[in-house]
Order: structure tokens, then C-alpha cells, then sequence
């Protein structure tokens, strides 16, 4: 028999002064199964939790409903008293007489008697209450960093210094990403190679970071803190313990003339290639697609004048399992080429250049040490135009977003272009300056006021070429739209930044959802901007959304400190709202018919399938069964479940309808 | 089934040429057209300029009855009314209730509106493979291929090539021989139908097209279009007035070159209509072509 | 003789509505008492024949109400409740319910006084239509 | 009285009426100008298409009467190529359309374009009669209306030798049916020819 408690609150006279709290406690004596019911001033004050935890001892109470304030706001507050007192907290319920009733009704006996009905229905619910017991998971203190660009470099070192274990995973065969092929770095214009490459030093000699480059995730499962996951090392076809890195068979691999991805194209490397110096690993790998030997089976120069012989033709990739309690995605974005704006060319006039080209032909270890020459003749521009906003804004061509970093880097590029040909024009064709940040705007208005950057409010309708020139047709919205025509010798498109070819597998490997543009969404645009909806799955960088390098940083650093949270404990409590399949004995009489449909309601892919054998080991049934590591207790799978099979701890089918019927009784 | 055949009024008036060069071609490459009985004009600009319903209705008249007459696709090689046409369609398909109005008015059923497709998607279709074997005097002329606005714009109407950089006349041009050449203004307007009361636009937007053209090295313009061909072509003094150059490019239709390509009589091609005297150098194939009015 | 007093319940998630209507609180914003509230963790959570329950033992009409879309906690909750509402909605309106004595709605944390609105509409729309006597007597012949 | 202030005791903008009559939404322009910037007319114009967008956005009624009194809306060719590349996908022409209709409704057509709409209307009058284009017909007739007595004579003559002009008109077998489209379209809403 239920020996529950009830324990009304007047806080004061928030819910005295309209509710007849006496009443209230009287009316709920008479409930079948109240032991003991009382009113008193303020509940949460520290009297009034000894009254209530000598109630539970005095009356051997089962189970306690206080009837105050939001449970939202003293919950965890009267859990913890019933805790002391020896009692399950998950016995304890909270009616809500204030924010629900004294703060929205007026004084009167209609509302005492909905006080009644409040907390008669909690009543009833903490009668078929069962104790819970927190769920208690252990974690694996090792991170996965996907992706070594800036931010997953940060967030890399930010962890491995907290002193936990890294598996860097970059897909290149160097870590860097984008950072590694600017030129210089807005606002402040220093070396990005100069800021970056200590890192990437850094990032290989931790002891606490392994780094796998060329390589990429096959899969994970399991959940936080019990994350397995599988890396597939793809084949660099050399030894990388042997190799020395000396690069002799770079410079002595015949086949040279292969567009490098590092210089977008405007230079070449071998096949058997280090995408640039200072890459980390210094390491080279072997293109297939493009290889001699691989394409047309002879060659082998490289491997004959390795000093080491650490060349291996016949490597394969390989895969490397581990168990990781954390993963950081930075996988980063990339940015539209020209072939995408049948306006401006399809990508055919080779003087029309993305932002990412002109980086490196700005770069002094670019293909042109850093002098601006274009690339179709090699000629030093006398004029360029910038077009800002190329793809971005542009709902016709399917990207409505303003890409952010854009404004920012044209305003330097025009900037750079003047230090580096004094005489030349520089025109930047604009929407809308968008320069906010530290110094952001003080930033473009250097470009404009001291570096005589000539900025046309419009967009380009049209490029074409003539005589070697590009007509750039365009029109000044400030001045009556007047047409303004502009001969180019070289036209640099800031081009949409948009998310990596591939963003979409590698979300549903990694169960974080993604916006309709494929960069993966966070759990709460303001308040959780580094969490996904999958736990334990943390963001950091452009895979989000188009950053510049000092937000990718913030927000690398933020998703360290989360995981370094999460790893300073050796096991995690959850609460025990979750679901559960019933079972019973033996497990073939489970009403669970197979069906499988909650599996398919689950947002957090908490549902596994269970096979019921016999003695023969059989397979006789297949049931649901929930992982509680995973289960985040919102109660979907248990509405969809027509053989009501499943059920969420602490809101059953049992409690719930116990409340409904009491509340219409 | 022949394909329906809408002339249109251009090609019945001024733009003879462009007709008679069409049926010639076609008669050579063994394709049957049948002239939509009754059509009537399309409205061109004038009508969507000065009234939407009617731009509507009257190429809906002729396409009931071309599907009255049990035509699936009609082939309309004036890009004005092809884009009207095409235009019509598409927004009757989308509004029952205007399709239903102007089917009682026109007293016919309007239930499976026919096709339109341009001349180019006709050749495109017709056009042998092995066509190059077949040429008695392949067309070896650098030429600039103009498709004015209508034929590519907007896509979602017409349906068809490339709205920038259009491609398909040029891959026609390669097949009879001629040399296509790169320019910027296979798509500017020419000024449409402003030849007369804006003849000093059309001379403006002209002068802009043909010089692009000659400074590249084009001998002919291409066109397939009886407005362009009238703006390019009859209009050329205003061109000329405008830029106070002289113009001496010819401006052929796409079915001309092709049949001169195929060897066929000029006069037949209609040549000696130009304004713009055809005359080809010499030398580079069998072709003189010196076509001073009557 | 008073005026009929319509019983409301309302199933809300834990995470919008809830915490939207402790927001009418703390802004002491007064609506009608008839209605209580039963919480649940969310939308998603609510099965429907739940809401027949409720009509059978004595309520006159339903409010459920959970996150924005898009805004849900456990991200797609409230769009599952959606559809299985949408589906639920022609059954019951097959069974001849009043489909009009439930309100469906989205009611956020930040919604105060959109929730005591919810509320006072739900009271005033459902006293027009009366007591739903009419399920009480198909419910207790047929609900056994 | 002008139509313009029964407009603002509807409280409906030209905007608002486009929208109904045509779907076109102007509020979706940002003023990027690409419009204007690809507009072979821009520079003849009093105000280019992203101007007048802008105008008939703010819903003034000076302005809007100041966009159905320009030249710009006349002179637009209807090429399309701002259509293509605007990136808010407006169909500019079809707003073009419904601004000559308001014009000429409200008699607001400017001095200067209204040989275009002569033009026009000599090729419609041509078509409603005959049910195909008259070209001799209609150049006469649009002479007469435009008083350019002297224009095109030069090349007449020419057209002439070579065939391209006919002196007699085709018809139409059933021009009733010509006639009953015209009065149809004429009793639309949006324009009165
Ligand atoms: C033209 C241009 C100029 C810029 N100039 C500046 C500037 O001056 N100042 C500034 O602050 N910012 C600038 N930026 C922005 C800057 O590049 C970004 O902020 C920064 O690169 C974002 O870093 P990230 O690590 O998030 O992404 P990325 O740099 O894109 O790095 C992502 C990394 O992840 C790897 N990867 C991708 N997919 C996978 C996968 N599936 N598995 C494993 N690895 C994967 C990639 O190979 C890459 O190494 C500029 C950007 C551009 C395009
Ligand atoms: C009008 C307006 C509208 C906005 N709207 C939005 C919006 O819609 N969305 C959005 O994302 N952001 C918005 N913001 C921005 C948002 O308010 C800020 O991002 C946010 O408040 C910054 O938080 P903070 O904690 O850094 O600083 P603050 O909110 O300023 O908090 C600083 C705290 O420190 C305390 N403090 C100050 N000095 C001391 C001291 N010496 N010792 C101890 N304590 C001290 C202050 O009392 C204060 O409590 C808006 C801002 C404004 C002004
Ligand atoms: S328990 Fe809640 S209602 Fe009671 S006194 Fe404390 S705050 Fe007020
Ligand atoms: S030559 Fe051998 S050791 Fe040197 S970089 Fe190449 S693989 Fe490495
Ligand atoms: S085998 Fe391949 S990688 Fe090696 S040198 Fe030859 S082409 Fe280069
Ligand atoms: S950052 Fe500037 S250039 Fe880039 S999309 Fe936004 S407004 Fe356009
Ligand atoms: S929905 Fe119910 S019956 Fe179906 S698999 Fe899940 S638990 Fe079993
Ligand atoms: S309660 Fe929610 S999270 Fe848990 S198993 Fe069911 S649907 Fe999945
Ligand atoms: S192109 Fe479109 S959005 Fe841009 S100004 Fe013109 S109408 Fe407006
Ligand atoms: S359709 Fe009209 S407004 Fe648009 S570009 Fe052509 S002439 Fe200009």
C-alpha cells in the first residue's frame, strides 16, 4: 500500500494569498493512499525541507508530492531531500500551484479546487512511480578530431595539452586545410604560413596526438563516451617509417605536369607529390590516378633513386580501429569555382579567378613567388576587378547566404594587390560591405580611403573577353544605376563558400543532421553553437558554417574545453528517463512484435535490433532493445509503438493515464 | 505525321528568305512539314507590351488549332513567335481556368497543347551524322553564330541550350563545314522590335553586335531569326550611322549556309532578298555568291 | 444556474509549452482555471489515444502543445506528433469525434502570454460547443 | 483624378497590385543592380529597372507615377537578359509589361515613347482586322499615327525590288474569331488596348 506524502507550500504570499494552501492539505489527506499532508510557509527554506525529511522517516513514506512552485525551478532541490532521507528521488513529483495556478488565476475557490485537482494528479503518478537509478556510463578518455585545418588543429592541441589522448584524422595527405594556402590574414595582415606551420609542428609532435593523414573515417557507432570508430588509411604507397622526406624522388618523378590541388590549379606537381614545403607529414604520396607506373605499368623511378627504399607499389589501404570517447568534426568548407556563373564565363576565361587562386598567386611560395601576374599570359595586371558576393546571396543560383569571410578577404585582396602594383586599379563591385569585427571595418576602410581601392555598389552582370581584355559590365546603384564598363586585365571572384563535396555521407556517418546548404547543424544556434543533437559529436570550424580563422579558433577552442569536460569525469550520470522494451521471462513472450517502427521514429538512433535465441542458438525473435547510452528520453518511439511494448521511465503509460484519470474523476 | 509547320508573319512578309530558305533545306533532307491552317499572328512584342490576356490568346489560337489538326509538335522558326508560343503554353498548362476560357472562346478543345521547338532543335534532330561526307561545297567561312535573345531566354520557357554561351548553332556551323568563332554577343539584343519607331536603338545595339563580330574575324553572321536578321541585316544603314563605320558582313540565315553547303541554288536560298549583298571570298570554296537586288 | 465550465487538459512537452506557461506565471498573466496541465517530455511522446481517454473520463477539450518546429529539444519530436496528428486527425474525425475540441498548438518558452491566449480561446471555443457528453455516452457503450 | 489616389484609398501600392495580377513580388529586389548593369536600354534610361524597383517599393504614390510617366518602362526591349540573371529570379519584362498597361491606362505615357506605342498599337490594329501582321499595312498606318512621314522611305523601295513586301494582305479565314479574342483580352482587368 502507498504511503504517500504531500506537502503544500504557500511561498509566502505567491501562492498563499490566492489558494487556500489548508484546504489544498486537507483535501489531499482524504486521497486513498496520502499518509500525510501538510501546508507550510516556504518549503525550499531550510525548516521546510526538515519537515519534509522527517515526514518521509516518521511516516515510512513511499513516495512525496510537493505542491509549490515549478518543478523546473525545485525539482532537483526536493530530490535531494527524499535522497537524504533515504527515498528514491525519482518518488518525489512537484505540482506546480504557482507559475500554473496562484500567479494566473485570481484568489477564489475555483482555483484552490484546481490546486486540489494538481496535485491529486501528482498523487496518483508518484503512487505507480518506480525508483530509478542513474545511469552510470564510463568514458574513454581519447578524442577524434576530423579534419586538420586550423580548427581541428586547435581544437587538437587544446585537448592533447588538457592532457587527453588526439586521433587527428586529415584527409590530404598534409594537415593545414585553407589556412595553409592564404597569403596573408585579414585584419591584421600577418603571414598565415608564418601563424600556421608551429601548429601543424606542434600538432605532430605531441605525444599525446596520433595523427593519421591521407586517411578518412569508414564509420562509428556506439555513443558517448563509448565511441568505436574505424579510420581507413589510404595507401601513400610508401613506407612512412622509411621515407626520410628527403624529396628526392619528387624532383626525379617524370611525369611533372599534373595541376596541383595546393596552387587551385595555377601550378603543377609530380605524381609522386608533397602538396607543398611545409607540409605536415613531410612525407610524399603517390598519386594513382596519375602515377606511370600505376596507369601504364612502367616507370618505377621513384623507387630506384630512394635513398631508403621506402617506396611500395603494392601497399594497401588500411584500416585502424579505436576507441574514442569524443569527436570533434572540422572538416571545413570549400569555395565555388568559376565554371559555376555562366555570366562571367562557365569557368573559360582564365584570367576570371576565385578568391582561393588568388591567395596563391599572392603567396610567396605560390606559383608566382608572390608577384601578381595572371595566369593566362603572365602579365602583371594593370587593372583587376573584385566582384564580391559571386554565388553567395544569390537565391537563383541556390545559396541565399551571405558567406561571411568574403567582404573581408576582397577588402585585402584589393589591399594586397596595391602594395604589390603601385600603379594598378583596383575596382571591387559590391552589395553590401559586411566588416563586422574587431577592426574589421577600420579594415576596409583602409582599402578604400588609403590604398585607393575604387568600390562600385553593384553586381556584374556580365563578363567577356576582347583583345586579351575583360569587359566587365556593371552598374553604380548609388549613382541612378549608371552603367559603368571596366576593362580587366584579370577578375577575381569572391565565391560562395560552401560545404565539402562528401558533407552529406560523412553526417550520416556521423548521425549530426545538416541544413538544407549541408553544413551540419548545431544544437542551439546561440546557446549550445559547439554541440550536435548526437552527444558527445562536437563542431568546430567552417564545417558549420563559412568562418574566418579567428571565430574557427573560438570555436575550436570551445569545443576542447567541452570535450576536456566531458573527459574529466571517469563515468557520466544520466537521468534514468529513458526507454525501455519490456522484457519478460522468458524474453520470447516480449509483446515487442519486430517491427521495428520506433526504430525508425528515434531521432538519436537509440534502437537496436536484439535477437532472441533458443537453446539451440537459434535465432527465434527479433526485438527492440533501447541503449540507454544513447536514449535521450523524449518518448517518440513509445507513441509509435502500436503494441505499446515500450515505455519511458517516469512518464508511463501507467503513470500518465493514473493522472488523466484522476484529474476528470 | 508531318510536323506542324507555324510560319509566322515575318516569314510570310519581309522575311521570305528565311522561309523558302527553310522548306529547300528541308525538302533536301526529306522532312515533311504541313502548314498549320489558319494560324494567325502570335502578337510578337506588341501584344504582351500593351496587354497580357491578349499575348496569350492569340498564340493560343493557332496552337488549338494545330493540336485541333492533330499536331503533336509545331515547328516555329521565328525565335519571336517560337518564344511566344512557347511562353503560351507553358502558362496555359499552369492555369486551367485561362486554358478553359480561351478554349470556349476559340471554340476548340485545348487539352494536349502541341510542342513548339525551334529550328535548331529541329536540325539538331535531322541533321545526318555524316552530314560533312555529304556537302557539295562545305560552308568553310569563320562565322559568328547570333541567337538573339528569344531562342535561349528564359530557360525554364524555351527549354534549350545554354541561357549564357549558347552552343548548338556553333556544333550546326562545324557540321556544314564553317568555323565558329568565340564571341561575347551571341545573346545581346539587337533591339528587337524597336525597327521602327526606335530605329536609332536598333542601330546602336547593331553596331555593338557586328562590330564584336568583324573585330574577331567573322565573315558571316548567322542567325535564326527573321528580327535579328531584319535589325542586322535591312537595318544596316542605321548601324552604320550610328558607329560611322561600314559594314560589309553578310547576315545569313542558319538555312541558308546550310544549303549552300549542300550545294543548293542561291536564288532558291533566297540571297538575292539581302539588303547586305552575300558576297563570300572567293577561293575558299566554290562559292561566289554576288547578289545585288534585281 | 452557472454558466458551463468547461474541463481542459493540456498535454505539453516539458521543454517549450511547459516552461511557457511558468512564464505566464512569472508574468502573472491571468487566464481561465480550466485547464491542467499534464507534462510530458515531449510532443512526440503523446500517444493519442490518450486524448480519447481523456474525452471519455470527462474532458471537454484538449490542448496539446509542444516546441516550434524546427525548435524541438530532441530535434524532431514535434514533427513526428505533427504527422501522427495529421493521421490522427482523420481517424478520429472518421469515428465521429469533434475534432474542434482539440487545439493544436506551438507555444514556446519565451510564448507567456501566446500560452494564456492558447488557453483562453481553447475555454471560450469549447464553452460554445458545450459539454462533449455525446463521446461520454459512445465511450462508456462501446469503451466497454 | 488620378488613378494613382484611388490606389492609396485602396491602400494598395502598384507593388500590391502587380503582386495580385501578376505574382511578381518586387519586395524581393535587394537593388543589386544586375539588372540595369546587363540592360542594353540602361543607359538610355530615365531610370533603370533597379531604380524603378526601388521606386515602386517604397509604395509612394509620387513615385509610382513618376515610374509610369518614364520613358524607361517603354523602352525596355523585353530581351530578357536581366530576367536571367537576377538572382532574386524576378521576371523584370512581365513588371515592364504591367507598368506600359498602367501607363497607358492612366494616360500617364510619356511624350517621348509614344511613337513606341503607336507602334504597338498599329501592329495589334493590324492583326485585329486581318488576324496576320500587314507589315505595308501597318507601317502606313503607323505613319499616319506617328507622323514620320519621311522615315523608312529609304528602305521601302528596297524591300520592295526584293520581294519582301507584300501589297496585299493575308487574312485569316475566320477573323470573328480574331475579333472575339481582342474583346476578350480587352475586357481583362490588367490592361485596356
Ligand atoms: C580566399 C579566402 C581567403 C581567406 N582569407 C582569410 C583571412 O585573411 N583571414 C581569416 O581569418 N580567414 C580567411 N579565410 C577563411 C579561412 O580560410 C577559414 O576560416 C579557415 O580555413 C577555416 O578552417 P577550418 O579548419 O574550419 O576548415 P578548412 O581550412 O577547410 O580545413 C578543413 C580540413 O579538413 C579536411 N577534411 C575535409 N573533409 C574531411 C574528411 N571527411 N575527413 C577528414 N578530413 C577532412 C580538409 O582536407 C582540410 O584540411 C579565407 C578563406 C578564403 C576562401
Ligand atoms: C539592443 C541589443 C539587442 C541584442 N539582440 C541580440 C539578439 O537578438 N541576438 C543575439 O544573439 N545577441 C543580441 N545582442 C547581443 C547580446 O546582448 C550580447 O551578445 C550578450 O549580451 C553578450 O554577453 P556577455 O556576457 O558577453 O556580456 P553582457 O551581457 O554585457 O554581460 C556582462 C555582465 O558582466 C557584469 N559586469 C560588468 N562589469 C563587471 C565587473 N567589473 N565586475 C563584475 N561584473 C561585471 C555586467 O553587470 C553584466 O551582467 C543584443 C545586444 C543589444 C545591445
Ligand atoms: S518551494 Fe517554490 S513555491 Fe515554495 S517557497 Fe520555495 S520557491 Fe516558493
Ligand atoms: S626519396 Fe624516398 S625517402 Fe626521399 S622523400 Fe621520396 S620516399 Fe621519402
Ligand atoms: S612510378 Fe609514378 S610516382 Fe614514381 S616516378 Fe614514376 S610516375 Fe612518378
Ligand atoms: S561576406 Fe560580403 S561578399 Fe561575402 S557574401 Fe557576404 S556580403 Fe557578399
Ligand atoms: S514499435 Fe514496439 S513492437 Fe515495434 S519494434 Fe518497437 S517496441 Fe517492438
Ligand atoms: S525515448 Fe526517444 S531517444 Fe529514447 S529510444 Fe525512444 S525515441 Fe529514442
Ligand atoms: S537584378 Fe533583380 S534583385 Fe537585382 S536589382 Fe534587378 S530586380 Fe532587383
Ligand atoms: S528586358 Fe527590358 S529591362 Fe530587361 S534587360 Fe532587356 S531591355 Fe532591359
Amino acid at each position: 500500500m502507498a504511503r504517500i506524502g504531500v506537502f503544500v507550500c504557500h511561498c509566502g504570499e505567491n501562492i498563499g494569498a490566492t489558494v487556500d494552501c489548508a484546504r489544498v492539505a486537507e483535501a489531499c489527506r482524504k486521497i486513498p493512499g496520502v499518509a500525510h499532508s501538510v501546508d507550510y510557509k516556504y518549503m525550499c527554506s531550510d525548516p521546510g525541507q526538515t519537515l519534509i525529511r522527517e515526514a518521509i522517516a516518521q511516516n515510512k513514506l513511499t513516495g512525496v508530492v510537493v505542491a509549490a512552485c515549478s518543478p523546473r525551478m525545485h525539482e532537483p532541490t526536493f530530490r535531494r531531500v527524499c535522497s537524504e532521507s533515504g527515498l528514491n528521488p525519482y518518488l518525489c513529483e512537484m505540482a506546480n500551484l504557482r507559475e500554473h495556478c496562484s500567479w494566473v488565476h485570481e484568489k477564489s475557490d475555483v482555483t484552490t479546487d484546481k490546486a486540489i485537482d494538481l496535485v491529486a494528479m501528482l498523487v496518483e503518478k508518484v503512487k505507480r512511480n518506480k525508483p530509478l537509478h542513474p545511469i552510470k556510463v564510463p568514458v574513454t578518455k581519447t578524442a577524434l578530431v576530423l579534419g586538420g585545418g586550423i580548427s581541428g588543429i586547435q581544437a587538437a592541441l587544446d585537448i592533447a595539452n588538457a592532457g587527453h589522448k588526439v586521433i587527428l584524422v586529415e584527409r590530404d595527405p598534409s594537415i593545414g586545410g585553407h589556412m595553409s594556402q592564404l597569403s596573408e590574414t585579414f585584419p591584421t595582415l600577418d603571414c598565415s604560413q608564418c601563424i600556421l606551420t608551429p601548429r601543424m609542428v606542434e600538432v605532430a609532435q605531441h605525444p599525446n596526438i596520433t595523427l593519421y593523414t591521407y586517411s578518412e573515417l569508414e564509420s562509428l557507432d556506439g555513443f558517448i563516451g563509448n565511441f568505436k570508430t574505424r579510420i581507413r588509411k589510404k595507401a601513400r604507397s610508401l613506407d612512412e617509417k622509411l621515407c626520410t622526406g628527403c624529396g628526392l624522388c619528387t624532383t626525379k618523378c617524370p611525369n611533372k605536369k599534373i595541376p596541383s590541388e595546393f596552387n587551385t590549379g595555377l601550378g603543377m606537381r609530380t605524381a609522386i607529390y608533397v602538396p607543398f614545403p611545409q607540409a605536415v607529414p613531410n612525407k610524399p604520396v603517390i598519386d594513382r590516378e596519375h602515377c606511370t607506373y600505376y596507369t601504364k605499368g612502367r616507370c618505377r623511378v621513384c623507387e630506384k633513386v630512394c635513398p631508403t627504399q621506402a617506396i611500395r607499389f603494392d601497399q594497401e589501404d588500411q584500416i585502424v580501429e579505436h576507441e574514442v570517447g569524443a569527436v570533434v568534426v572540422a572538416t571545413g568548407f570549400t569555395v565555388k569555382e568559376t565554371d559555376f556563373f555562366p555570366e562571367y564565363g562557365y569557368g573559360k576565361y582564365k584570367d576570371v579567378i576565385n578568391g582561393l587562386q588568388f591567395e596563391r598567386i599572392l603567396s610567396a611560395s605560390g606559383p608566382t613567388l608572390g608577384e601578381v601576374k595572371r595566369p593566362s599570359d603572365g602579365r602583371v595586371p594593370e587593372t583587376v576587378v573584385f566582384i564580391a558576393c559571386a554565388g553567395s546571396r544569390d537565391p537563383a543560383k541556390g545559396i541565399e547566404y551571405c558567406s561571411k569571410i568574403c567582404c573581408m578577404y576582397t577588402a585585402k585582396h584589393a589591399m594586397l594587390y596595391k602594395h604589390k602594383v603601385h600603379h594598378g586599379q583596383a575596382y571591387v563591385f559590391y552589395m553590401d560591405i559586411r566588416a563586422a569585427g574587431k577592426m574589421y571595418d577600420e579594415f576596409t576602410r583602409r582599402a578604400i580611403e588609403e590604398d585607393h581601392v575604387q568600390y562600385i555598389r553593384g553586381r556584374v552582370s556580365r563578363i567577356y573577353e576582347r583583345n586579351g581584355k575583360l569587359i566587365v559590365q556593371g552598374a553604380d546603384t548609388l549613382l541612378n544605376a549608371m552603367p559603368v564598363e571596366i576593362e580587366a586585365d584579370l577578375v577575381v571572384l569572391a565565391t560562395a563558400g560552401v560545404a565539402n563535396e562528401g558533407a552529406e555521407a560523412l553526417a550520416q556517418k556521423l548521425h549530426v543532421s545538416y541544413d538544407s546548404h549541408k553544413f551540419f547543424v548545431e544544437a542551439h544556434p546561440k546557446l549550445r553553437p559547439v554541440e550536435t543533437n548526437t552527444a558527445g559529436v562536437f563542431l568546430a570550424g567552417a564545417c558549420q558554417s563559412p568562418k574566418d580563422i579567428p571565430e574557427s579558433v573560438g570555436q575550436a577552442s570551445g569545443t576542447a574545453a567541452k570535450v576536456a569536460a566531458l573527459f574529466s569525469m571517469d563515468e557520466l550520470t544520466r537521468e534514468p528517463v529513458v526507454a525501455v522494451v519490456n522484457r519478460t521471462a522468458p524474453p520470447l513472450y516480449s509483446t515487442c512484435v519486430g517491427c521495428f517502427l520506433c526504430q525508425s521514429a528515434c531521432p538519436y538512433q537509440a534502437i537496436e535490433r536484439e535477437e532472441i535465441k533458443n537453446r539451440n542458438g537459434q535465432v527465434v525473435k527479433t526485438i527492440a532493445k533501447v541503449n540507454p547510452g544513447l536514449c535521450q528520453g523524449c518518448g517518440t518511439c513509445v507513441a509509435f509503438c502500436r503494441s505499446k511494448s515500450i515505455d519511458l521511465q517516469g512518464y508511463t503509460h501507467e503513470q500518465v493515464y493514473a493522472e488523466v484519470m484522476e484529474l476528470l474523476s | 505525321m508531318k510536323m506542324g509547320y507555324y510560319p509566322g508573319c515575318s516569314i510570310s512578309g519581309s522575311s521570305r528568305e528565311y522561309g523558302e530558305s527553310l522548306l529547300a533545306v528541308l525538302r533536301a533532307l526529306d522532312v515533311e512539314l504541313a502548314e498549320v491552317e489558319d494560324w494567325n499572328c502570335c502578337g510578337a512584342s506588341a501584344a504582351h507590351n500593351l496587354n497580357h490576356t491578349l499575348s496569350l490568346a492569340l498564340p493560343a489560337r493557332s496552337l488549338a488549332l494545330a493540336e485541333q489538326q492533330g499536331f503533336q509538335e509545331l515547328l516555329v522558326p521565328c525565335a519571336a513567335c517560337f518564344s511566344r508560343l512557347a511562353a503560351t503554353r507553358k502558362a496555359l498548362m499552369a492555369d486551367d481556368a485561362k486554358r478553359r476560357q480561351i478554349a470556349d472562346l476559340v471554340e476548340l478543345p485545348m487539352k494536349n497543347i502541341p510542342v513548339s521547338i525551334n529550328l535548331l532543335q529541329l536540325l539538331q534532330r535531322v541533321l545526318p551524322e555524316n552530314l560533312k561526307e555529304k556537302l557539295r561545297a562545305p560552308f568553310d567561312y569563320k562565322v559568328a553564330c547570333y541567337y538573339g535573345c528569344l531562342l535561349v531566354r528564359p530557360a525554364e520557357v524555351v527549354e534549350f541550350d545554354r541561357e549564357e554561351d549558347p552552343e548548338e548553332m556553333d556544333r550546326i556551323m562545324e557540321k556544314i563545314g564553317a568555323a565558329p568563332l568565340d564571341w561575347a554577343f551571341k545573346t545581346e539584343c539587337c533591339g528587337a522590335g524597336f525597327s521602327v519607331p526606335r530605329t536609332d536603338v536598333v542601330g546602336r545595339l547593331c553596331a555593338r553586335i557586328l562590330d564584336d563580330a568583324v573585330s574577331r574575324g567573322a565573315e558571316a553572321v548567322i542567325v535564326a531569326c527573321p528580327m535579328c536578321h531584319s535589325n542586322l541585316d535591312m537595318r544596316r544603314q542605321a548601324s552604320e550611322s550610328h558607329s560611322g563605320k561600314k559594314y560589309t558582313i553578310p547576315i545569313l540565315y542558319v538555312t541558308q549556309a546550310i544549303g549552300l553547303a549542300l550545294g543548293l541554288d542561291a536564288k532558291q536560298l533566297g540571297l538575292q532578298r539581302h539588303i547586305v549583298p552575300v558576297r563570300l571570298s572567293a577561293g575558299k570554296s566554290s562559292q561566289i555568291l554576288e547578289n545585288a537586288p534585281a | 444556474m452557472s454558466e458551463f465550465e468547461p474541463k481542459i487538459v493540456a498535454f505539453v512537452c516539458n521543454w517549450c509549452t511547459y516552461a511557457g506557461a511558468d512564464l505566464t506565471g512569472t508574468s502573472r498573466i491571468k487566464y481561465a482555471p480550466n485547464v491542467r496541465i499534464v507534462r510530458f517530455p515531449c510532443t512526440g511522446r503523446i500517444d493519442f489515444m490518450l486524448l480519447l481517454k481523456a474525452f471519455s473520463q470527462g474532458a471537454d477539450g484538449i490542448i496539446v502543445s509542444g516546441c516550434h518546429p524546427n525548435d524541438c529539444h530532441y530535434t524532431s519530436g514535434n514533427f513526428h506528433a505533427r504527422r501522427r496528428w495529421m493521421a490522427f486527425r482523420n481517424l478520429a474525425e472518421f469515428m465521429g469525434i469533434e475534432v474542434e475540441r482539440i487545439q493544436f498548438s506551438w507555444v514556446s518558452a519565451a510564448e507567456g502570454a501566446k500560452w494564456a491566449d492558447l488557453v483562453n480561446s481553447t475555454v471560450n471555443r469549447v464553452r460554445e460547443l458545450g459539454p462533449y457528453d455525446a463521446y461520454r455516452q459512445m465511450a462508456a457503450s462501446s469503451w466497454q | 483624378m488620378s488613378t494613382a489616389q484611388t490606389h492609396s484609398a485602396q491602400n494598395l501600392t502598384l507593388a500590391d497590385c502587380l503582386l495580385q495580377e501578376t505574382g511578381v513580388d518586387i519586395r524581393r529586389c535587394y537593388q543589386c543592380g544586375k539588372c540595369s548593369a546587363g540592360c542594353p536600354m540602361a543607359a538610355e534610361m530615365d531610370y533603370p529597372s533597379s531604380v524603378w524597383m526601388r521606386m515602386l517599393q517604397t509604395g509612394r504614390p509620387d513615385l509610382e507615377k513618376a515610374v509610369l510617366k518614364s520613358q524607361s518602362i517603354w523602352l525596355c526591349l523585353s530581351c530578357e537578359s536581366c530576367y536571367v540573371r537576377c538572382p532574386m529570379e524576378i521576371d523584370i519584362p512581365r513588371v515592364a509589361d504591367f507598368l506600359r498597361a498602367a501607363s497607358k491606362r492612366r494616360g500617364l505615357v510619356h511624350p517621348r515613347a509614344r511613337n513606341i506605342l503607336r507602334f504597338h498599337t498599329a501592329f495589334l490594329d493590324s492583326i485585329r482586322y486581318t488576324g496576320r501582321l500587314y507589315e505595308m499595312g501597318m507601317v502606313v498606318d503607323y505613319k499616319v499615327r506617328s507622323r514620320k512621314w519621311w522615315q523608312d522611305l529609304l528602305t521601302a523601295p528596297g524591300l520592295f525590288l526584293r520581294g519582301k513586301l507584300n501589297l496585299l494582305p493575308h487574312r485569316v479565314k475566320h477573323p470573328k474569331a480574331m475579333r472575339k479574342l481582342f474583346k476578350w483580352a480587352a475586357e481583362d482587368k490588367e490592361a485596356r488596348i
